[in-house]
């Protein structure tokens, strides 16, 4: 168990770098640093000095030691618009993103659960109709016509919420109905076809031949071992959450998360805060990652003799 | 003895295993893996079959069996030893060699629904083989198809139908079928009618005996069933973790078994006769445990952990069967056994 | 489950009876379905409109005109039977310019799904069949690109090398492929072992044969059944990168881009984004509803689940 | 004192798409104090779904048990509440099944699997159920029981598995215990342990055994009385030495004849019954088994013969009076 969660940590720290590694090649190699931080109509002399000054004209592979080195001390130099260290600001924001993810996490996972569970026990019931529109719905949902339609019909129609912003609760609610959906959709298609899976399995009818109820079987015996799948695609979700719909629903929301932080450091084309920005998420995403593993070790007795 | 029903008067050997070992490597790690041990699925097996006879190969499931069986048609890569066929050695063929001498040997397999291919029409799945080895021209194909299926007994107008449309019984035919279509000398059966209902079963039994003589087929035929190795074998051998536990022809091994493994196995077989089955319950020899696991066999003789002859050797004998390794060899002509008992 | 007789025993016993013809029975069940015979409707109408966009489309999709301006929809008030779905900012015809984005969108899909599809199938494939150290690299690569965030790479990649179809297609590419590669890789290895490939090479089949003959047959219905899901997903990708300005660039039409630009109008012109994002969902859930089906009645083990 | 057990016109269907499929077919018989009933069939037979049935444990969807009555000490199984048959199951009729390696639940350790019903039935404390637990793996001999009653099935070999189940099934002594194919998927050493082990134990417990099985051998050595099935139906039903001997249905004649055998001289041809079984969805009008009986005469696409009395405690379903000596020896290759 130990040597799975080692293994699990040189992944990590090589997924990291990898992270950080496509950033540095992408900004600093096929794009053009200089370019992005001086103004279009520098003269070319400036420029030049500008890169040597700073660096810019050594070897990649030195720039790209160097490079690293400090990235992993956490130093991913000032960021360029704020002129403070670039890692602090990335930060920042990561709390305003945990809260809208850990929230539509909950609100996908208390509502998927359950009607996932309902329609694979009962399949051609309205609650295994209701399953299959939602995950249909879930995967097949633009969140770029999400948003806006939420921002329509509660904001600017009904006039319930805010169209924008972050402070209230008020802010959290459609960013949050948003975020959920699509995690919404695969988890009920996977609680769904995990417990039809585990339902048709031999050990159920044992179970109910000693004697025990229905509703016990399928609480101690059933729902338990179908539930391993959906811990694991909860993870994926979860990643998927705060590593990609996070930034289309906090552009579009104006929330101050990491997603926006993300969007708008390529829009200014702060590199060093773009680079540290990415680096807080592949943090956030192996984290989670880890979480994840540790949760299915203490769910899943089997993993030791696997 | 008995004698052999399908005129076995040349004596010609037309396959000799010797010394086979197919070891299954239990690595660690995937980039560089690191080898940590064998599984030893073979273990040193080797017999003798005689043109037109059909040699019975039993033992228990994971005894190495089937293995054995799929290391004479290089399904499996032999560790050592050799498979000589006629004369040519089987295991350094490579290539186009291999697949001419493929030809010769055929192979059916136990799950008649894995064995064909979902996707392809019988036509296709018995006439492939015609088509590889360019014996039959398209023109030709579907007639001699349909004649194939008509000598396993299947209507010779299923040719256009797919393998889901046929049950068990009948696709264990197409299997036969697609094995024929080569006109092969040898076959090995493996485990051929476990999968089927005892009526099928006997179907089928009855048909690959109708074959054999009609055209003049040596058969290796490896199963667990021991009431039917007897009934389809001219000579019959024991596995048991790997190796050879006894071999002699049907009539001795049945009637005398020397090992006390056979013995234990015989004994175990439940026979369809009320009256004898309950003296038999009554007297059965039952072994303790299971079979212990081919990545770590016992040292010494290999059933020695559930033997229950085991200090009946050691009084007779001073042998300790969990030191000592018994030699497989001829206790009487003609009657190979692996025990101390018979040293 | 103890009960002899499953659904498929009773198949077989019944399907003696009856000579199946492929096609037939395929269309037939589509057409059993009215969801999925309403997808296929709307995907065949939708390549259509792609394919004959400039027969179709009533204006020029760039043509600008400021006095018609923000022309509300036609059954509006305030609209044009000329305009059916009305203008954009610019003035521009909304259906035209849908039209238009229906063929990107489509063929930035469609080359995507190609490119990956046939890279990673080939690679998969390979890597599933020789196995050894090169199925343990790839398969490294691949288990590794899949856990890092794409979509936050895809955004630095995009901004790096420049927003634009063909960038588009490149960077969605390398976020697919590795999804075909492990399907194949996956459907290899099962079908490598499979009984009647090796009495395929018992009878004398070549190397080459059995790949041909016995194992592409038995890959292909799940790589078809991928490919629709998959140019779902880089529909939505694709629309998803183009809103946040990163894909492709105006003057082209895009669905993606179109919800962007009617973005901060959603409150007086709702319509400058309502129906490109509808089209992005209607696309995207007919090729899932599609591609439910599609499984479903390729795979009989599917049956009975999503 | 009435029989134990007493199935009346048992029919038991599924629906599917292809329409419905017929598994049990109007089965009646009696199970005694006691006794061991063999119960002997091929695949799709209906012998399983005939067990499951007996308890309620069809799964429905698809199944259903559409008539008949099954009287257990006097009740009707099949129109008892939920709750009341769900009190009978695993503590007055137990079951052990064909596949021990996916008999049991994976997830969960042995003991809590077999203290489990001991808490459900006999209001055991978690401790004294432990306990108990122990004892029980200890009778159906698993070595060291106290140090692996926490293990998981995935620990056991098949055979160990199957022992497991047996002590599970037998935690609150039942009144009958429902063996369906349980040494099927074993092999024949270990198979030879498990019907030992049964029978010890059910000669110590003082039940009533239904085992179902596909294999003649087993039967003949282990049940008292056997019921041959076919088709959804009970073709033929005689005490054990009977059934062998003088077996009445041209079926049970049939599969006798095909069985090859340790114990006598090898015949030159084994004697097989041609063709398949019927479609359980189109199911024949007349007799099930007439497409395949070397016996059939017109009469038998009448109507589905009934059970009828051929010898003391001897019936068989089959209008014409075969036995075995009448068997034509042209017709069957």
């Amino acid at each position: 168990m130990l040597r799975l969660l080692l293994k699990r940590a040189v992944h990590s720290f090589f997924l990291i770098t990898a992270v950080v590694s496509v950033v540095f090649l992408t900004t600093f190699v096929i794009g053009d640093p200089v370019r992005a931080l001086l103004p279009a109509e520098t003269p070319e002399e400036i420029v030049e000095k500008y890169r040597e000054e700073r660096g810019f004209n050594r070897p990649v592979l030195v720039q790209y030691i160097d490079y690293m080195s400090h990235a992993f001390v956490g130093d991913f130099g000032d960021s360029w618009w704020q002129r403070t260290p670039a890692l602090p600001i990335a930060l920042r924001p990561l709390p305003a993103t945990f809260q809208l993810g850990i929230l539509a996490m909950t609100l996908a996972t208390s509502l998927g659960i359950p009607i996932g569970v309902y329609a694979g026990m009962k399949p051609g019931s309205w609650a295994d109709r209701l399953a299959t529109v939602t995950s249909l719905l879930g995967v097949s949902m633009p969140l770029i016509w999400l948003c806006p339609m939420l921002a329509f019909i509660f904001a600017v129609t009904l006039g319930l919420l805010p169209t924008a912003g972050y402070g209230s609760w008020q802010h959290m609610v459609l960013p949050t109905i948003a975020l959920a959906a699509l995690p919404l959709g695969r988890i009920v298609q996977i609680t769904r076809a995990s417990i039809i899976d585990e339902l048709v399995k031999q050990y159920v009818t044992t179970a109910r031949a000693k004697g025990l109820p229905y509703r016990r079987v399928l609480v101690q015996h059933v729902l338990r071992n179908a539930l391993l799948p959906v811990i694991t695609v909860s993870g994926w979700e979860f990643v998927l959450v705060v590593s990609g719909y996070t930034i289309i629903v906090e552009a579009v929301f104006g929330w101050p998360g990491v997603g926006w932080m993300l969007f708008s450091a390529i829009r200014i084309r702060d590199v060093p805060l773009l680079a540290a920005t990415a680096f807080v998420i592949a943090v956030v995403v192996v984290a989670i990652n880890f979480a994840i593993d540790i949760l299915y070790i203490i769910v899943n007795p089997l993993i030791r003799y696997e | 003895m008995e004698a052999r029903r399908n005129g076995n008067d040349t004596d010609e050997v037309l396959l000799r295993v010797n010394n086979l070992k197919v070891y299954f490597p239990i690595n660690r790690g995937t980039i560089f893996p690191r080898h940590v041990g064998d599984i030893k699925a073979v273990d040193g097996v080797s017999f003798e079959v005689k043109r037109g006879e059909t040699l019975g190969l039993v033992g228990e499931s994971g005894c190495g069996k089937s293995t054995t069986g799929r290391a004479i048609v290089l399904l499996e890569k032999p560790t050592a030893g050799k498979v000589e066929f006629q004369g040519v050695e089987m295991t350094s063929l490579e290539g186009e060699s291999l697949r001419k001498t493929r030809r010769r040997i055929q192979m059916i397999f136990q799950d008649p629904y894995a064995s064909l291919n979902p996707r392809l029409r019988v036509r296709d799945i018995v006439g492939d083989p015609l088509k590889v080895h360019k014996i039959a021209s398209d023109k030709t194909l579907t007639n001699q198809v349909r004649e194939l299926l008509n000598i396993v007994g299947l209507n010779p107008n299923f040719v256009t139908r797919y393998p889901h449309e046929f049950s068990g019984g009948q696709r264990q035919r197409i299997g036969i079928a697609r094995a024929l279509a080569l006109r092969p000398d040898f076959i090995i059966f493996d485990e051929p009618v476990s999968a089927l209902d005892v009526s099928i079963q006997a179907q089928i039994i009855n048909l690959l005996e109708n074959l054999q003589a009609e055209f003049r087929l040596t058969y290796l035929f490896i199963a667990h069933d021991l009431a039917v190795v007897r009934h389809i074998s001219d000579r019959v051998a024991v596995m048991y973790l790997g190796k050879l536990a006894e071999l002699t022809d049907r009539e001795r091994l049945y009637k005398t078994p020397l090992h006390p493994y056979t013995q234990a196995l015989l004994s175990a077989v439940p026979i369809p006769n009320p009256i004898a089955e309950r003296e038999r319950f009554k007297n059965r020899v039952i072994l303790e445990g299971d079979v212990p696991s081919p990545d770590n066999p016992p040292k010494g003789c290999n059933f020695c952990t559930r033997c229950p002859a085991k200090t009946r050797v050691m009084d007779k004998k001073q042998i300790d069967c969990s030191q000592v390794e018994p030699e497989f060899k001829q206790a009487e002509p003609g009657h190979w056994v692996a025990c101390h008992l018979y040293d | 489950m103890t009960t002899e007789l499953t659904a498929d025993d009773v198949t077989q016993a019944r399907s003696v009876n009856f000579r199946d013809k492929d096609l037939y029975r395929l269309l037939r069940t589509l057409f059993h379905d009215p969801f999925s015979t309403t997808a296929a409707i709307i995907l065949i109408v939708l390549v259509i409109v792609a394919i004959a966009a400039p027969v179709l489309s009533p204006f020029d999709p760039t043509a600008q005109s400021l006095l018609r301006r923000l022309t509300p929809p036609a059954w509006v008030e305030g609209g044009s039977e000329a305009n059916l779905l009305g203008t954009d900012l610019l003035g521009r015809d909304m259906l035209s310019r849908i039209i238009y984005g229906t063929r990107m969108s489509l063929m930035i899909g469609v080359v995507v799904v190609v490119i990956a599809g046939i890279i990673g199938t080939i690679i998969g494939m390979l890597a599933g069949y020789l196995g050894g150290r090169f199925d343990a690299i790839a398969m490294r690569f691949i288990d590794f690109q899949t856990a890092i965030p794409y979509f936050l790479l895809a955004m630095t990649i995009m901004a790096a090398i420049g927003p634009g179809a063909r960038n588009l297609i490149i960077v969605l590419s390398l976020g697919s492929w590795v999804i075909f590669a492990r399907l194949a890789r996956g459907t290899m290895l099962s079908i490598r072992h499979a009984v009647y490939i090796e009495a395929a090479r018992v009878t004398g089949g070549s190397e080459y044969w059995i790949l041909v003959r016995h194992a592409l047959p038995n890959l292909t219905s799940t790589i078809v059944t991928l490919a629709t899901l998959e140019l779902s997903r880089a529909i939505l990708t694709e629309a998803g990168l183009s809103f946040l300005g990163l894909g492709v660039q105006p003057p082209n039409s895009a669905w993606g881009l179109m919800v962007a630009e009617g973005h901060d109008y959603i409150s007086t012109a709702n319509w400058l984004s309502t129906f490109p994002g509808l089209m992005v969902m209607i696309t995207t859930l007919s090729i899932n509803v599609f591609a439910t089906w599609l499984r479903k009645a390729t795979d009989p083990v599917q049956r009975g689940r999503m | 004192m009435g029989p134990l057990l007493e199935v009346k016109n048992l029919q038991t269907q599924f629906v599917t798409k292809e329409g419905i499929v017929r598994a049990v077919n109007n089965i009646s018989y009696e199970l005694n104090t006691g006794e061991t009933l063999g119960i002997v069939g091929e695949s799709g037979c209906g012998k399983s779904v005939g067990a499951l049935s007996l308890l309620r444990l069809i799964p429905s969807p698809p199944g259903k048990i559409v008539a008949g009555e099954i009287l257990f000490d006097g009740i009707d199984l099949l129109k008892v509440h939920e709750s009341e048959i769900e009190r009978i199951r695993g503590n007055r009729i137990a079951m052990i099944f064909q596949d021990p390696m996916t008999s049991l639940n994976p997830m969960m350790p042995i003991g809590r699997q077999i203290s489990e019903s001991l808490e459900l039935h006999l209001k055991m404390t978690k401790k004294a159920a432990r306990a108990k637990a122990i004892e029980l793996l200890e009778m159906v001999r698993i070595p060291s029981a106290a140090d692996r009653i926490d293990d998981y099935p995935i620990q056991f070999s098949g055979g160990m598995r199957q022992r497991v189940m047996i002590a599970m099934a037998l935690s609150c002594n039942p009144q009958i215990l429902i063996a369906d194919e349980p040494t099927t998927a074993l092999d024949v050493t270990i198979q030879a342990q498990i019907t030992d082990l049964v029978n010890r134990l059910r000669e110590e417990i003082g039940m009533a055994v239904i085992w179902i099985t596909h294999d003649l051998g087993v039967v003949a050595g282990l049940t008292d009385r056997v019921i041959v099935m076919y088709a959804g139906r009970i073709v033929e039903e005689a005490p054990v030495e009977e059934l062998y001997e003088n077996p009445r249905h041209p079926y049970t004649i049939g599969l006798l004849g095909s069985v090859p055998r340790l114990d006598e001289e090898r015949p030159e041809k084994l004697t097989s019954i041609e063709g398949m079984p019927p479609d359980m969805i189109d199911y024949p009008s007349g007799c099930p088994f007439y497409a395949r009986c070397t016996f059939r005469i017109d009469r038998c696409l009448e109507s589905p013969p009934d059970l009828r009395e051929v010898g003391p405690g001897h019936k068989a379903a089959c209008i014409v009076d075969v036995t075995s000596s009448t068997l034509p020896t042209s017709g069957i290759s």
